[in-house]
């Protein structure tokens, strides 16, 4: 950003906007109100939002003139004497019942207008055949899993370098979407709580950790909608931007078995059997890390203390014993400083997560992935082990320790 | 839980609550005169009524009407 | 009694509420660390309590001297009864708090984990195995636990309190018939089935942890158990303390049947907390 | 409602004026207690002032420029809850220390070494706070409080020991407000001057008393909220945890019943101060005496009971949702009332514009605006929209500003020839004025486009397609922000001279307070005044 450039842009805008006049209409360039709905909740809301501005804007300006008139005109500089029997007179004595039935009027009017549309956005439809896209909130990314389809994707912000003028409006995978659909969306965080928020499409729910909050929507136009976390959720809130990508269903199906296809070969080569090279290893393992771990742990290992210990041997680790103590247990926390522990206990807090701690299971990735992981993170930061973890390890501690998965 | 028992528990506890606030009020409208035991009155009932209700409360785990959990 | 002064009482400027702040700050600010594992929180908690006692000493003492010149006219008087109406007030929020979160936790997130109501979705997709009565923990917890049987120790606690409660009347009335035995004994009384009453609530916390496994950390039922007994504990020690302090002034023939607005507030008082407890034994216990 | 006759005023007290530290530390006297906690607000006033500049010098361009991430949500947090506690609050419980002894009459507050205690604990409170912000800055003190000032878990719970310490500054804060408010309460409802009924009572005194209700009500709440949050941080508790079969929405439940109520803590002592400020500068009579009393205890009854209205993207039931809709926009209805008898003091009186006048039309018409936000906030298929966007920051900034913190420099503008003895500089004044209203619409206006265009609040960085209208509102702020060194100045100027006030500073005012003289000696109505009420007006 150059700041010479941005000012200019600003006084051109401001040229603009006085030009206009401020409550005039949607401008495209530079969105003083809503961007255009593509949902018919959204299209409701926008009514809606449009009928409560006006009425504000009407008592807005009454105010104002009531206000103004009795400026000019009831000031002592122009010589009028104050009505000391205006109180009692018969505007005085029910003005109390008068002024809160007019407001009540109006009142009723807005309410009684959202009450149907609230209807509609609240209850999700029961019907059978519904898609069902469950969204998980991360810190800080977000996961989409097609419940119907069996397909994941993870969303990840896309860095200024790469997304130009759609920093923070770009993600590396959208969310894929079938037009004139009828889909439920599951909201779910597996942290903190987060806000999944497309203005386009109508409906904002919070991501609330352990529990499952639903909306709905039905898509009616192609096209790509952005928006972004709408809840503080730490350090990287503004970093979790929204795209959906709203599509033909045949494009969808298309999109599915594409995925379906990468996601088998990834599962096939994790489950090859195959032996892998230190390198290969370390090199998967970078990126992995890079892209799943080092929001936390950063990206040099040194970690975010007290919430998220760094992977670093000789690390110092200053935290509660809520925080230290399973690691202290697990054998990768000694004297006050980090250690690296036993792989066996380093596959298991991967997979498994640690519970009470922000350390979440990982056990969604496949074995490959985790094996580079705990590879990478085995060498790297100077730790320089030399363990090889191979895909093979990860399939027996998966075994041996997970749960079974509910779902 | 039967309806017969949880009403006068439910009364006697409102009531308990009641006098017991009753007994505040009085407690700053007497400025302890000495002619008036308002306070010290509306506290014994308070104290009777409690034992009632816990008397209330065995008789009705005893018959069954109740069943505290974990036993 | 000297005679009533015709007006309000202004106190002389007084060290007592800085020394109250920088002690509660001491007590406060060593928590704080404390809870970290930061080695000189228990020496602030402790310096703490030291001043915040020594204080009670002087504040009390100054109000009591006060008292006993006369300074104080009937409007005083009513100014520290609405004070106290106020506070208590306060304090009947505070444990509505935490009956309003167990109610909440019984009840709405109850049916939401176990597929009822507005987020029953969170069952279906995240708990499917998840069923579950009251007493419980929560759909992430493994560790069982036993919980806390309402016919042993509390319901004879019970009896312990209701008893404290009808001793402290006695002593009311003692102290309205210008019975200064009855007075004295009574609150003897009272303050002895208070102790008895803490150490067996701590007696009843240590079987929970060892033989019940029932503990802070077993989920919801733990944590409501333990916030709200724990809460009621502490206000039955500082009645018992204060019931102490006027015992203390009762064998100093402080009270007259007109003059007694201290020992009738923590009479009071220790009334409260006997009917909070009847809630608890309801609601934590019972149901 | 005041034509109060006084027959009998007795100045002068029985002890001395003390001196030295002793005066200020063990203070008793409710006009020294009132001035040390109008210094302390301005203290924080520009302590939270100098955040919000920071935040806005952030957010003036994209990218990170500033600010580390966790520093700048530190700052969010802060921000707020120092404005709130720090600022607002304690300037309001200051000017009730002052005036309201005064108003109705009585020697001192009721419970006068209860009065500094609370003073004190605020700035106990006002320290740990500090703590909590320096803590992350040492070593091995962890992540800053990055969660805003709502602490919504689990965030708050992996937060470092900073949290810690701004519970307890919570815990300081509710003990100090509760004690102040039992104060307030025993002192309007005991230590009123013979003669004075409740419904001949100031309206500022009306305001602070439901204000201080709303405070013992709602503060245990919130106390106990981060009590929970203390446990599930530090012993395995599961109030907030849903794996221990908690929820994190409990917390929200618990923060908002006292979150809500608190707007209108903020709001109503300012309410109160322009009940005095119009009937002065109109020159007759307020209007609707009773009505706007009746409003103001509707304000407080109603506003306890609609606080999930902040959590309709939460997932609340369609009858819980519809239920909060409705009573939140039935607060409109008071709250109307409130402006409207304000509008109808000034029509048909005799109007000047000073100061505190020009402040108070500022407000009416401002406060109008927020207020009618609020409704299309209230109203819930917009609020999807505008939840946790920069609509709902411009919202509450319009309704706060006006509403608390310039009702409070209303209030000083007024009352400071009375504290001090001295006029004020007029021309000062009004430049501070206009300082202030182009700068905060300049701040706040295009915070709603930012908002509908879909920017969420409480990011560090933007897309550069809201770029033009954060550039706008960080001059506007920049302006508010320099508008308060000409406060700064003002208020010092009159503390240490200017022309003399006489007793009766406005030619319109009435009440007990402008019998007395300026600014009032020490002990002040130690014999209590006899009031009288005027025929006309029983």
């Amino acid at each position: 950003m150059h700041g010479g450039s941005q000012f200019k842009r600003l006084m051109q805008f401001l040229a603009v906007a006085l030009f206009l006049g401020v409550a005039g209409h949607v401008h495209a360039e530079y969105g003083i109100n809503f961007p255009e709905p593509a949902t018919p909740s959204a299209r409701d809301i926008y009514q809606i939002h449009m009928r409560t501005m006006t009425i504000a804007t009407v008592l807005l300006i009454i105010v104002f003139a009531i206000v103004s008139y009795s400026l000019y005109a009831h000031r002592k500089s122009r010589g009028f004497t104050p009505d000391q029997n205006f109180h009692r007179g018969w505007f005085g004595r029910w003005s109390w019942v008068l002024v809160p039935l007019l407001v009540l009027g109006v009142d009723m009017t807005i309410a009684g207008s959202a009450e149907e549309v609230l209807k509609r956005l609240w209850l999700v439809p029961k019907d059978k055949d519904m898609m069902e896209v469950k969204i998980t909130g991360h810190q800080w990314w977000w996961e989409y899993e097609y419940l119907d389809q069996g397909v994941r994707v993870e969303s990840r912000y896309v860095p200024q370098e790469k997304a130009g003028s759609l920093y923070l409006r770009d993600v590396d995978n959208p969310l894929v979407l079938p037009i004139n659909t009828k889909i439920r969306f599951l909201n779910t965080s597996a942290d903190v709580n987060h806000s999944f928020w497309v203005p386009q499409l109508g409906f904002k729910k919070d991501a609330i950790a352990g529990y499952i909050t639903e909306t709905w929507a039905v898509i009616d136009k192609e096209g790509t909608y952005r928006g972004q976390c709408a809840q503080l959720c730490g350090t990287w809130h503004a970093r979790m931007p929204i795209v959906v990508q709203a599509v033909t269903p045949e494009k969808f199906t298309a999109w599915v078995g594409a995925q379906k296809t990468r996601m088998a070969a990834a599962e096939a080569e994790a489950a090859s059997g195959k032996v892998w090279s230190k390198e290969d290893l370390l090199e998967k393992g970078r990126d992995l890390y890079n892209k799943n771990c080092s929001a936390c742990h950063q990206l040099d290992g040194k970690g975010l203390p007290p919430a998220f210990p760094p992977l670093m041997a000789g690390g110092g680790f200053p935290a509660g014993e809520n925080m230290t103590k399973p690691l202290q247990e697990r054998g990768f926390f000694k004297d006050g400083k980090i250690v690296v522990g036993p792989v066996p206990k380093h596959l298991d807090i991967v997979l498994n997560g640690i519970a009470g701690t922000p350390m979440q299971p990982w056990n969604q990735l496949n074995d490959l992935e985790i094996a580079a992981i705990v590879t990478y993170e085995r060498n790297a930061f100077n730790n320089n082990t030399g363990d090889v973890i191979q895909p093979a390890d990860v399939a027996k501690a998966r075994g041996a320790t997970a749960p079974a998965k509910s779902d | 839980m039967a309806m017969t028992f949880k009403l006068p528990a439910l009364i006697l506890a409102a009531l308990i609550v009641f006098v017991l606030a009753e007994a505040l009020y009085f407690l700053s409208k007497d400025h302890g005169d000495k002619d008036k035991t308002r306070v010290a009155r509306a506290l014994s009932v308070r104290v009777s009524l409690a034992l009632i209700l816990f008397l209330l409360l065995i008789t009705g785990a005893f018959f069954g009407f109740i069943h505290p959990h974990g036993i | 009694m000297s005679q009533t002064p015709s007006n309000y009482f202004l106190p002389d400027p007084s060290p007592w509420p800085i020394v109250a702040v920088a002690s509660v700050f001491s007590i406060l600010f060593g928590a704080a660390l404390a809870v970290n594992g930061l080695f000189p929180g228990g020496i602030f908690i402790v310096l703490g309590f030291a001043l915040f006692s020594y204080l009670l000493f002087s504040w009390f003492g100054d109000v009591v001297r006060e008292n006993m010149a006369g300074l104080y006219n009937e409007r005083v008087d009513s100014s520290f009864r609405q004070g106290m109406i106020w506070f208590i007030t306060s304090e009947v929020f505070f444990f509505l708090t935490f009956f309003g979160a167990l109610w909440y936790l019984r009840n709405v997130s109850a049916d939401w984990l176990t597929g009822k109501g507005y987020l029953a979705g969170t069952h279906e997709v995240l708990y499917n195995q998840f069923f579950s009565v009251w007493p419980r923990t929560g759909p992430g917890l493994k560790e069982e636990f036993t919980p806390m049987k309402a016919w042993g120790v509390p319901a004879f606690n019970t009896i312990v309190l209701l008893t404290s409660g009808a001793t402290i009347t006695w002593a009311h009335w003692g102290l309205k018939a210008e019975n200064r035995k009855l007075l004295i004994r009574g609150l003897i009384a009272t303050i002895f089935l208070g102790l008895l009453f803490v150490t067996l609530q701590a007696w009843e916390y240590q079987e929970a942890y060892q033989q019940l496994n029932l503990t802070l950390k077993s989920g919801v039922y733990g944590s409501t158990f333990y916030i709200l007994t724990g809460f009621h504990g502490m206000h039955v020690t500082v009645g018992a303390i204060m019931l102490a302090a006027i015992l203390g002034r009762s064998f100093k023939g402080h009270f007259t049947p007109e003059n007694h607005f201290a020992f009738e507030a923590v009479a009071w008082y220790w009334h409260f907390v006997d009917v909070v407890w009847l809630g608890l034994f309801i609601f934590v216990y019972m149901l | 409602m005041n034509h109060a006759t006084i027959a009998h005023a007795h100045e002068g007290g029985h002890h001395g004026v003390p001196h030295g530290w002793r005066r200020w530390l063990f203070s008793t006297n409710h006009k020294d207690i009132g001035t040390m906690y109008l210094v302390v607000s301005l203290i924080m006033l520009f302590l939270g002032g100098g955040m919000a500049m920071l935040i806005r010098a952030e957010l003036f361009m994209p990218g990170i420029q500033l600010l580390q991430p966790d520093v700048y949500n530190n700052l969010v947090t802060n921000h707020a809850l120092i404005m709130v506690f720090g600022a607002v609050m304690p300037a309001a419980a200051g000017m009730a220390n002052w005036m309201i002894p005064l108003m109705i009459g009585a020697p001192d507050m009721a419970l006068p070494r209860m009065n500094n205690m609370s003073f004190w604990f605020l700035v106990a409170a006002a320290l740990m706070l500090v703590i909590s912000m320096v803590v992350p800055f040492l070593p091995g003190g962890g992540t800053p409080v990055n969660t805003g000032w709502t602490l919504y878990p689990p965030l708050s719970v992996q937060v470092g020991m900073s949290m810690d310490f701004l519970i307890f500054t919570v815990h300081l804060l509710g003990i100090s407000s509760i004690l102040a408010s039992i104060n307030i309460i025993v002192t309007i409802l005991n230590c009123r001057a013979p003669g004075m009924g409740l419904m001949d009572m100031p309206i500022f005194c009306w305001s602070w008393l439901v204000t201080a209700f709303l405070l013992i009500v709602i503060l245990p709440p919130f106390a106990g909220a981060v009590t929970m949050l203390l446990f599930d941080r530090h012993f395995g508790t599961s109030f907030f945890n849903a794996a221990g079969g908690g929820d994190p929405q409990l917390f929200q439940h618990l923060f908002w019943f006292f979150g809500h109520p608190e707007v209108y803590v903020l709001l109503l002592p300012s309410m109160g101060i322009l009940g005095h400020i119009i009937p002065t500068f109109a020159r007759k009579p307020l209007f609707g005496y009773q009505s706007t009393v009746g409003a103001m205890l509707a304000v407080g009854t109603i506003g306890l009971a609609v606080w999930a209205h902040h959590q309709y993207t939460t997932g609340l039931s369609l009858a819980a949702v519809t239920y909060f809709m409705i009573g939140t926009i039935v607060i409109s209805i008071p709250v109307g009332l409130l402006v409207f008898n304000y509008i109808a003091t000034m029509w048909r009186g005799a109007m000047t514009f000073e100061t505190p006048m020009l402040f108070a039309i500022g407000i009416i018409l401002m406060f109008s605006f927020g207020g009618l936000t609020g409704v299309m906030l209230a109203t819930i298929p917009g609020d999807i929209q505008y939840h946790d966007s920069y609509f709902v920051v411009a919202h509450f900034h319009y309704a706060l500003i006006p509403g608390a913190l310039l009702g409070l420099y209303a209030g000083v503008f007024y009352w400071l020839p009375k504290w001090t003895g001295n006029m004020y500089d007029e021309r000062l004044g009004k430049i501070f004025f206009w300082m202030v209203i182009i700068g905060f619409n300049l701040t706040f206006f295009p915070q709603h486009f930012l908002g509908l265009a879909g920017m969420p609040r409480r990011i560090i960085d933007y897309n550069p397609m809201f770029t033009e209208f954060n550039m706008i509102s960080s001059i506007g702020s920049f302006i508010f922000g320099a508008a308060h060194l000409v406060f700064l100045y003002v208020i010092v100027k009159t503390v240490r001279g200017g022309a003399r006030a006489g007793d009766q500073v406005w030619e319109g005012a009435k009440g007990l307070e402008w019998t007395l003289p300026s600014p009032p000696p020490f002990h002040t109505f130690t014999t209590p005044p006899q009031i009288k009420l005027a025929q006309s007006e029983a």
